[in-house]
């Protein structure tokens, strides 16, 4: 009998916390028509960046993110000139196997790449989801980001030569200095410069980066 | 059902899952039934299987820790810990005392996270509905504090060999402090609406009773473990990381079943936000990252095997290194789910259908912990 | 029970069966001889000072030369923990089941035989588990393994 | 609007045309049966609406919203994409079980209303055994379980078809008794003559101390049962059946169970109201709004049930009707006997 009451009584007890949370603010919001404002660190789709000024993207080429990308999810196409010199003929990201890990934008040093905050790009076709340079820039336009502050200019170098910062700074080299701040130490600019053996166009359908 | 003659019963066969509301994951069971009693388990499992171990020693070891974020999704920041240990331990990497911190703060509230996951999916499994939307509200304000620190929800990648990946927003430890300051309370809400409800005890009371010696017999870690009565807790007994600074209980319980192993979590999560309260006003200034080579890292040869304790138990990497070569030769990972789940067939004989759900459910298992 | 205790107990206590690997590390490796893995297994779980009565993981590995198979145990009573292994050749390699000792390993053992192709003797159950049930393909964690719808991460 | 004595007009309304008799009966019934089908309908509607809003802010979130102010039109557009839906039938279903079975539980639930009473005078047909007649028509619901989950030929079905029969056959009991304890006080079967002994409201029955409570709550409990909701929704559990004996059933047969569902809770609430709150019985207001008002209140009580509370399983569900529900009840007769014949608190 005691166990009854005490039963009932304690069933109104949750009943009367759940019936106290009618009267509650909604903590969720209309999708579509109303967003969740995202963080700025928030990992979406990659994207490439672009000088505020010239307009020209940051990539000097120097094949870190690809190489940093676990999943393989970068192609970068270019075009050896003499000593050395690339240009970028074309940056492939392949959306359907990109993890979102974020590894490309730590290991570039030119602000290059980035993680923008937007999340939406669901496409109808696979094909699709691969994006080229053009629509990687386009992307990127209007994604806010700062410029690495260089402590002290790398001593010149035959490297490949990225394009001319506006503020009249000199040409960036793939050298890992400035990641001092956060204590780590990217590939030496001696690799980095070594010319790359293109990667074979990977099959989308490779068993490693589902996403879970 | 039945046969024609006498009260014969025909044993039933069947077959729950891969995709059943309540296998979390897709795991299946075969069971033997006699009417609605159970009398042989087979889980089968091998549906999430995605060759993580394969893919690890095809990688980097800055490139593994991503892949480890997919191995125990729910707690994904104690999979990139126990990565990390492996290799710090493997080449002797220390580790600067702000990182330490912020691992803790992390993993811990990773863990409440997780645990507010077990307890939706468990109200849910055994049909409360709303406990669930409670339980993710709070989920949210954590996943929050995560994305603003290291931009993922689920797949953090944030602590790596050395350190973490990236120094706190100035607006974390203020929003932090406000989510321990309110989550307390929230606990309480749960509590009232399912701990003392006659319902839910009789759903959960001496159901799936797991004795000490056959937990310990078959490694079962973690809350499980210790509703049995057993005082293991990794970060007590075999300390990693600053554990062994932090003042807070390891809630046992006596009897081992299903209730008991809700109100060991529910008391975790309460001891959780504790060390998060210490660790927010404790942590120092400072580097967060250690020397370590991203792209060339070359570790010595040698093999170690290291254990965190996660919401689900013991969480190991084993990891073996070839010398100076940049992939590892091996690494294997060792959830708490996959002993959870080998306890299954030892525990559910003799229950109801209705119980097995249950007790999955209290055990909280997970399938991509298992299946790897 | 220290880390240098045990590495001065468990070698004095089983004596040849049992061999220390100094690889620098912060908890100590052991080597056995397969055919000594069952008996070496029991034997640290009864040992009152010892008393490994948890086997965390038991993990194959194919160093590209030879199998081993790493077991980590742990004490739930004395805290200690180390971890102790076989070496196994390609050819026919085989060892005996612990499970008499750990039921737990089961499992673990089945994995080991799945995905190396190292067979357990007295098992009892060693059928698919992580893969399909119809699998032809081979042990996917042996080195040489390759299907055809593998790709290796490209050498850069 | 006063709607007392819509039913005596329409009658009186055809009376005049000159029609005999017997035709103007059976006029003014169908055209009733088509008023109150139309209008369950609307409940039903309406009803999984609240629902869900229910569900919503008991959850912290809205509900529907897209679709008109607050989303009320969301049950419409779903009750018309279940209509347009393709009727997928499982090959080795038993082919006429299977059809019928939504069809037995779907006019088994509307039966029902054919002698409530929504207000003064608006009711279908005041049976002298009404309340007999309620009870009789409500338990064929589970025959359409029972169909549904054998037809199907899933082994989830099945078991739901079983567990929804015990169920059902065993709440009925403590159900009834509760029941009786009201009836006995009434000394008629008619819901007219219930709705009129408690003509104040210190005559509710639910006021009526001690049995009427208790009595209440038996029946609350066990009208939860009968209609298979959270906690006792075990032949509908998703996490261990699925979806119980309607797991194969989709599209418009799936939409008949779905919404003979929510007219039993119509049911069960309007019957609570009748036997216990007084049904149309309250000052100023209109009687058919009083009894809709009670009707409500007691499917919001419902509601909060399911919304709180987990499940019981099988067997506890079982023990809890037969040793705990059903010696209550008894009881609790035997108290309403002695009190009717003794005289006491007999106001």
């Amino acid at each position: 009998m005691k166990t009854l009451i005490d039963g009932i009584k304690n069933l109104c007890i949750g009943m009367v916390t759940v019936g106290k949370h009618l009267f509650r603010r909604n903590v969720t919001v209309q999708y579509p028509t109303e967003r969740w404002e995202m963080p700025e660190r928030s990992r979406g789709i990659v994207v490439l960046l672009s000088d505020q000024e010239t307009g020209e993207l940051n990539c000097t080429v120097c094949m870190l993110c690809m190489r940093a990308c676990p999943a393989s999810a970068i192609t970068i196409e270019y075009e050896q000139g003499e000593k050395g010199k690339r240009t970028l003929k074309d940056f492939i990201v392949d959306n359907t196997i990109c993890c979102f890990c974020g590894l490309c934008e730590e290991t570039c040093n030119f602000a290059a790449i980035k993680m923008a905050t937007m999340y939406e790009f669901a496409t109808e076709d696979k094909e699709s989801l691969i994006w080229h340079m053009d629509k990687l820039q386009e992307m990127g336009r209007d994604v806010p980001y700062e410029k690495p502050v260089r402590k002290k200019p790398a001593a010149a170098k035959p490297a490949p030569k990225p394009e001319v910062k506006a503020d009249g700074e000199k040409p960036a080299e793939p050298q890992p200095a400035e990641a001092a701040s956060t204590g780590n130490t990217a590939a030496d600019p001696a690799i980095a410069n070594e010319p790359e053996q293109k990667p074979d166009n990977r099959k989308p359908d490779q068993p490693a980066e589902d996403q879970t | 059902m039945s046969e024609s003659r006498g009260l014969h019963t025909k044993e039933f066969t069947l077959n729950v899952g891969p995709h059943h509301p309540s296998t979390h994951g897709v795991c299946r069971f075969v069971l033997k039934m006699e009417g609605e009693v159970i009398t042989h388990v087979t889980p089968v499992i091998g549906y999430l299987h995605r060759a993580l171990e394969k893919i690890c020693e095809n990688r980097t070891y800055e490139q593994i820790i991503p892949v480890t974020d997919r191995f125990e999704y729910c707690t994904a920041m104690s999979c990139n810990m126990a990565f990390s240990l492996a290799t710090e331990k493997l080449a002797g990497i220390e580790v600067p005392e702000r990182a330490e911190y912020l691992r803790v703060i992390m993993l811990e509230l990773n863990r409440i996270s997780s645990h507010l996951i077990w307890l939706g999916t468990t109200s849910l499994d055994l049909g409360a509905l709303t406990p669930f939307l409670y339980a993710f509200r709070e989920r949210e304000y954590i996943l929050d504090l995560f994305e603003m620190t290291c931009g993922q929800r689920l797949t953090f990648n944030y602590i790596r060999p050395a350190g973490v990946s990236r120094d706190i927003p100035p607006e974390f430890i203020p929003k932090c402090r406000e989510f321990i300051d309110m989550f307390n309370d929230k606990i309480d809400d749960y509590e009232r609406v399912l701990t003392e409800n006659p319902i839910f005890i009789a759903r959960n009371k001496n159901i799936g009773i797991l004795p000490p010696d056959v937990a310990i017999a078959y490694a079962v870690s973690g809350p499980a473990l210790r509703a049995s009565g057993v005082k293991f807790d990794l970060r007590r007994d075999d300390p990693y990381s600053i554990y062994d600074r932090f003042d807070f209980d390891i809630p046992t319980r006596e009897n081992g079943d299903c209730y008991d192993r809700y109100l060991i979590r529910i008391q975790e999560m309460r001891e959780s936000t504790k060390i998060v309260r210490q660790a927010i006003e404790q942590i120092p200034e400072g580097e967060i990252r250690g020397k370590f080579n991203k792209m060339n890292f070359k570790p010595p040869a040698g093999e170690v095997y290291c254990r965190v304790e996660n919401s689900r138990g013991e969480l190991g990497i084993y990891l073996q290194a070839a010398d100076k070569e940049k992939k590892p030769l091996r690494v294997k990972m060792r959830g708490g789910s996959f002993n959870q789940l080998q306890v299954m067939p030892v525990i559910c004989v003799g229950h109801k259908i209705a119980d097995l759900v249950a007790i999955m459910a209290s055990m909280d298992i997970i399938m991509p912990d298992v299946d790897r | 029970m220290n880390r240098d205790e045990l590495v001065s107990y468990i070698p004095d206590t089983f004596k040849d069966k049992v061999q220390l690997l100094d690889t620098g590390r912060a908890e100590p490796f052991f080597l056995i001889k397969a055919e000594n893995l069952l008996e070496f297994s029991r034997a640290i779980k009864d040992d009152p000072k010892l008393h490994m009565d948890w086997l965390s993981c038991v993990s194959g590995v194919d160093t590209g030369e030879h199998f081993e198979v790493v077991y980590s145990v742990a004490s739930v009573q004395t805290k200690i923990r180390f971890d102790y292994k076989v070496v196994l050749a390609y050819d026919g390699a085989e060892i005996e089941s612990v499970q008499t000792v750990w039921p737990g390993a089961n499992w673990h053992e089945r994995e080991v035989w799945e995905l190396y192709g190292i067979n357990i003797r007295n098992h009892g159950n060693l059928t698919r588990f992580l893969l399909p049930d119809d699998w032809d393909q081979g042990h996917p964690l042996r080195k040489d393994w390759d299907a055809p719808d593998f790709v290796r991460m490209p050498e850069k | 609007m006063e709607l007392t004595g819509i039913f005596k007009y329409l009658y009186e309304l055809l009376a005049a045309t000159g029609l005999p008799e017997v035709w103007v009966d059976i006029i003014a019934l169908i055209a009733a049966g088509v008023i109150v089908f139309g209008f369950l309908a609307l409940v039903a509607l309406f009803l999984v609406w609240l629902e869900r809003k229910f569900a919503g802010h008991a959850q912290q979130r809205p509900g529907p919203m897209r679709t008109g102010w607050h989303g009320w039109r969301q049950t419409i557009a779903d009750a018309i994409k279940l209509l347009q839906k393709e009727d997928i039938r499982p090959t080795l279903v038993d082919r006429f079980v299977y059809f019928w079975a939504p069809v037995v539980v779907f006019v088994a639930a509307f039966m029902a209303y054919v002698v409530i009473p929504f207000g003064e005078g608006l009711i279908v047909s005041d049976l002298n055994v009404g309340i007999l007649y309620v009870v009789a028509i409500t338990s064929f619901t589970v025959i359409g379980m029972l169909m549904a989950g054998w037809g199907s030929n899933n082994k989830y079905s099945l078991l739901g078809g079983m567990r929804s029969a015990a169920q059902v056959v065993s709440y009925e009991i403590p159900m009834v008794i509760a029941i009786c304890s009201v009836i006995l006080f009434v000394g008629s079967l008619s819901m007219v003559d219930i709705v009129q002994s408690q003509a104040k409201i210190y005559q509710w029955y639910v006021f009526r101390l001690p049995f009427g409570p208790i009595a209440f709550i038996i029946y609350l409990i066990a009208g939860t049962a009968e209609t298979n909701r959270t906690p006792f929704d075990l032949p509908e559990a998703e996490q261990e059946l699925v979806a119980g004996f309607n797991t194969e059933y989709s599209g418009m047969k799936f939409a008949m169970f779905f919404l003979a569902e929510f007219v039993n809770m119509f049911t069960v609430s309007a019957i609570g109201a009748t036997l216990f709150l007084g049904g149309w019985q309250g000052p100023l207001l209109p009687s058919w709004m009083w009894f809709l008002g009670k009707t409500m209140f007691l499917v919001l009580v419902l509601m909060l049930f399911r919304w709180t509370f987990p499940r019981l399983r099988v067997d506890q569900l079982m023990e809890f009707a037969w040793k705990t529900l059903i010696p209550f009840a008894f009881v609790n007769l035997i108290l309403a006997a002695v009190m009717k014949y003794s005289g006491w608190f007999n106001w």
